[in-house]
């Protein structure tokens, strides 16, 4: 029931590329998640250059550092299996195969953006690439996923639920709700835990008490858990696919830790990102843990791809999401009356639910 | 037409619609099994096992967020509080999940999820037990509210919750569990935003909810009996969406109102329809809207005072001849 | 860090009574623990027979059975120890050393009560005992007991909070919350599970998944924990006083689950509570593992006190159980004016704060 | 009198009563070690130290309750809510045990805690990050609620806000924290329950609380300019207790209202108001009672259209020349 490897994942420690999973990657397949994690970081650093520029309002939480969780995991994903994480929203978007174009609109509150403007970075959806969102409030997306897991159970589809969460979410009450019920109705839920050691300026020491680790908890509920090192995409994938196999295969729940790191701050407005961590820890994790240029490094040493080539799909993609921010910026806000829609279904469809009564007040 | 209980009109309609569709599923502590801890859902699990009726643990936050998130994906929960009152446990998962997501999502998602169980003091359960959050619901754009005073009506608004698609909140009375009303056999629905006059009346408009509608009733009976006063009874039956027109028609007919509510009285739902009134029809008033709601302190457990705290028809009356 | 028995209450897993805070007992002490357990069991079925008369309202959870664990707990505590539980709240209340008179005129919803007929059977209080209630909603006092903890330590007080809950409550997210947070700040606070195997209907089997034991959970956040056997007041007590001295000498939290029964239904209106479980599993509790039944032939074994004697306490307490309703019964109910006090301190008081801006709406 | 913002109005209000009274503790995420997300509690952990300025994870449910235990023992926590969007994880712990427990034990407990933190729209945090629940808490008696609207009336209100010996939640607003206003440099303290006239007028009465002062006051100034209205604009600062009083004289003499309120506008304070105005003072009004609220769906990102979405002075200028 504890620390699970299954037997096909654990061939070596050191080298989860001979997983099954990882072992019958063509080249194309790996060089694509190569671009899927070059469009995540590109896509937010030029986001962040117009963030800068006061082109966009509210929040934005760069997930540079952490590209490997969202598009290993994300890369096992079939016809029937969700996914749903919290606000920290961009990679799992891209992932899943959102346009930078509306990914970048949202960012603008444009009309064009993939919630219409009304949700902002926080709050992207694609539900149907079977990705639920984007969630603001720590934890609060926990019993979503279940409810997921519930879904696809209820209608006899064999799927997962992938539920992404932060380290410092572990703490809130409905994750721990939800994992009860994970474990008492055998739901196919895969609870991924990315651990990027600190919730806002506060390490994981002084908000978590564990006894080794997050996913450790999982035992009390008698839920398989696991932990996986964040900066190898092989990993991720090996061990995400031993979860969700158990979810496919045997209906049942998992805690899945990833270790990992964000280089930037909380948020772009987050003035202590340098504060509460040394610099020293951030260029140690650019230089001896960045899972892109690991990920580089490994297919050019197996002989996948060469240096030009990847600069040449690193252009490529730059221009990708220079494009999506023209795109952005000549979009149209969304018109005043836009408010009122996206409220309730039965309006929006001016069923005869829709227009029975009086749904709005004020004006 | 038979005489129904509320509880077995609720229970019928939950029936009618776990056949009709096979996406609803109840759901809630003590539903299944336990036949419900106020039987509303007796022999439902009996006759539909275990996979369209489940018992849940005690984790409202986590079972209703569980319905929230299976909604999305086009299952139809309808979710049993023992009490509305704990939904204050689940409160981020109602207002957040279900009343937000549409919205936040540019209306990619809509949840059709009812959450349903009784909301009301009057039976000594105390302040954490007795509490009536419909005008908080209500207060929330993205989440509908019904609070049914007969099982004519229980019936009707449950079903037409069921089938609408988003999360409608569903309030009962535990204290009209057990009463009885006309119900006709054959099936019926009833509109969500239509309200209904359940006693016609020229004089004075007594506007209300829930089992305030019950209390009106009485009052206007008296008001009838005693003072040569014909009150007119306006149920409310639905508070979001809400159906103004008829408020505003009776009022323009009667020039009076008092409005009867078990809420507390601060931001209460009869704040609302008293602003309302006041600011669509001023010319149409005689004399300022009345309200009459629980007195203002937390649900007193004692028996005797409880009644008190509760609209009772001789506060209602007391309010009327004032303005009459 | 796991399933912990210190020293000296391990001395033989079958005879707690050598444990060094039950040899100490004399024969008073023994004695004085039966009467409180006499007392509890009395006075909830003097107060069933009025409710059963239509004389009281709401709820009514009777304690009947599990009285071995409010009593040997309770018999722990010093002037810097504190208890707070749920709304089965009689027999913590009667052991702290609330009278009879005033809880049962709670019942009755009188004016004499407890809590001057505010509160009813599921919230007694009696601040100046210790003692914080009494509180209805499932789970809802964890994070309250927690307080009493960080109170203790914030004002360097040698205490320890008891909160208990029961079986069912220990799936609300507050008390995990409220678990990493005793971890994380070593609060000297007692967690006790009064697990009865049922919450309301359902079995303990259907409403938690765990691995061997409910207590377990605490592992996942580094907190001691230990199960004991609530039909033996020596194991009671002996488990207690480990907890309890984690919390005065090392400022350290204990889960502490306690296995217990109760005879009656979930409240007395609970039709059903002869259907979720069979009458032959009510029958062996009350014949083999009766707390009280077990004390009784324990201290005449010892030779501490005589069968008459027994029946002679247990007249006394019957005695008290009844005065105690007539107390009630001649007592008044409150005045309708009181429906406002009590409500905020500052009105009660009649303080400038009270005095000044409308404090209560309405009439 | 020197210049402060409302933040640091806030920060000296904290550090004075830390000093004053040994058991305030500053709690909340990231209020130590990192000075607070807005800065409000700057400085004060590295003054004051760990034991009477804690950070605390993200458990809201669990700190918040776990203060109001503490403050039944004594001790006065002042929490923090980084938002308090975030209530609604901790609702219970802040409605049935801050708001029910001196009820419920018939007065032997009090709890003398303060939660705190910023309540307001316009930010473009997005629905779930917009709450403005002073409606919800001052509809529950056991609960106090302040709303400051300037640096004066935020460092007077929290200081007596923690002084009170009941629960009081006060409601900041992140669009303030950095506006200026004088602040006098000697000790002073604003009672709960006084509104504070913030203009003087006579033709209309613009009644609102917390930044839908500041609106009202801008649009007070341009009926004054451009149409020859003179508003008097009521700060109504505390929520509960209310000063009825203020608003009735106010009303009294204008014998018109405007009310200006960034609350939803379903059972919103300014719902409670009109209905108040209407009921008490009935023959004074010469027109019925106006609101401005929020507009009625849930906090859009865009932020050229949430600029919109809460109320503008123009709203404000028309609702009165409406009734002008
Ligand atoms: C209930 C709630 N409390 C607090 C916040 C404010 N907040 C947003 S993100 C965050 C830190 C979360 O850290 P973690 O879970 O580790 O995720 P990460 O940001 O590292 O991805 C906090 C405190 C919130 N959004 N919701
Ligand atoms: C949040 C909440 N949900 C549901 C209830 C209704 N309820 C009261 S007691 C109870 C069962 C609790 O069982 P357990 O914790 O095992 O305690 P026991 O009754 O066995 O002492 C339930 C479901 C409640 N009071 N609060
Ligand atoms: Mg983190
Ligand atoms: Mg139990």
């Amino acid at each position: 029931m504890t620390s699970a490897t299954d037997d096909d994942v654990a061939v070596d420690p050191a080298d989860f590329a001979q997983a099954r999973i990882n072992a019958s990657l063509n080249p194309q397949q790996k060089i694509h998640f190569l671009k899927e994690m070059l469009r995540i970081r590109r896509f937010e650093q030029t986001a962040l250059k117009y963030y800068n520029q006061g082109l966009m309002g509210g929040f934005l939480h760069l997930y540079i550092g952490q590209e490997s969780v969202a598009v290993g995991t994300v890369s096992l994903m079939g016809k029937n299996d969700h996914i749903i994480t919290a606000y920290r929203d961009h990679g799992h978007a891209l992932a899943v195969g959102m346009g930078m174009d509306e990914c970048m609109a949202e960012l603008f509150g444009k009309a064009t953006g993939c919630s219409r403007g009304k949700g902002g970075s926080m709050h992207y959806f694609a539900p149907d690439k079977n990705y639920w969102g984007g969630h603001g409030i720590v934890g609060g997306q926990t019993p979503l996923g279940l409810g997921l897991a519930y879904a696809l159970k209820y209608q006899n589809k064999k799927g997962a639920a992938l539920c992404f969460m932060g380290d410092g979410a572990v703490n809130q009450g409905a994750y721990h709700e939800s994992l009860n019920l994970a474990a008492l109705w055998k739901l196919p839920v895969v609870y991924i835990i990315e651990n990027n050691k600190y919730s806002m300026g506060t390490t994981l020491e002084r908000s978590s008490a564990m006894r080794n680790c997050l996913a450790e908890r999982a035992d009390g509920y008698g839920i398989v858990w696991d932990i996986a090192n964040g900066e190898d995409l092989y990993e991720v994938r090996a061990k995400t696919d031993s979860a969700m196999r158990r979810a496919h295969e045997h209906s049942l729940p998992t805690v899945l830790e990833i270790d990992t790191y964000r280089y930037y701050g909380h948020s772009v407005a987050d003035a202590n990102a340098k504060k509460y961590r040394s610099p020293d820890e951030i260029e140690r994790y650019k230089n001896h843990h960045d899972p892109i240029r690991l990920w580089r490094k490994r297919l050019v040493e197996e002989g996948v791809i060469t240096e030009e080539k990847i600069e040449a799909i690193d252009d490529k993609v730059k221009e990708e999401a220079s494009k999506a921010a023209q795109f952005a910026i000549d979009s149209p806000f969304p018109a005043p009356e836009s408010i009122f829609e996206d409220v309730y279904w039965e309006v929006d469809k001016q069923t005869d639910a829709g227009m029975t009564g009086r749904h709005f007040f004020g004006d | 037409m038979p005489l129904i209980t509320y509880r077995k009109a609720l229970n019928d309609a939950l029936a009618e619609e776990i056949i009709r569709d096979e996406n609803v599923v109840i759901m809630g502590e003590e539903v299944a099994q336990y036949n419900g801890a106020y039987k509303v859902t007796e022999g439902l699990w009996e006759r539909f096992g275990d996979k369209r009726v489940v018992d849940t643990p005690i984790s409202e936050a986590g079972f209703i967020g569980m319905g929230v998130g299976a909604s999305m994906l086009g299952i139809r929960p309808v979710m049993e509080l023992m009490f509305w009152s704990f939904a204050y446990v689940a409160w981020d998962q109602i207002i957040n999940n279900a009343g937000q997501v549409r919205y936040m999502s540019g209306g990619l998602i809509n949840c059709p999820i009812v959450i349903r169980g009784p909301a009301n003091g009057g039976t000594n359960v105390g302040a954490t037990h007795s509490h009536t959050p419909e005008n908080f619901i209500a207060n929330t754009p993205g989440l509908k509210v019904v609070c049914p005073a007969t099982a004519y009506d229980a019936k009707g608004l449950m079903k037409t919750a069921i089938r609408d698609n988003d999360p409608v909140c569903v309030m009962e009375n535990t204290l009209l569990y057990g009463e009885s009303w006309e119900v006709p056999e054959e099936e019926y629905l009833i509109p969500l935003g239509v309200a209904d006059i359940k006693r016609a009346g020229t004089d004075i408009s007594l506007i209300a909810h829930g089992r305030a509608v019950i209390t009106a009733l009485k009052a206007a009976e008296i008001l009838a009996a005693e003072h040569g006063i014909n009150a007119e009874v306006v149920d409310l039956r639905s508070i979001r969406p809400l159906d103004e027109e008829a408020i505003l028609r009776s009022v323009s007919k009667t020039h009076r109102a008092v409005l009867v509510d078990e809420n507390k009285p601060f931001c209460g739902v009869s704040a609302q329809i008293a602003a309302t009134i006041q600011e669509q029809i001023f010319d149409e008033l005689d004399a300022p809207v009345q309200r009459v709601c629980s007195l203002d302190a937390p649900a007193i457990y004692s028996p005797e005072l409880e009644k008190i705290q509760l609209p009772t028809p001789d506060r209602v009356i007391e309010k009327a001849l004032l303005i009459c």
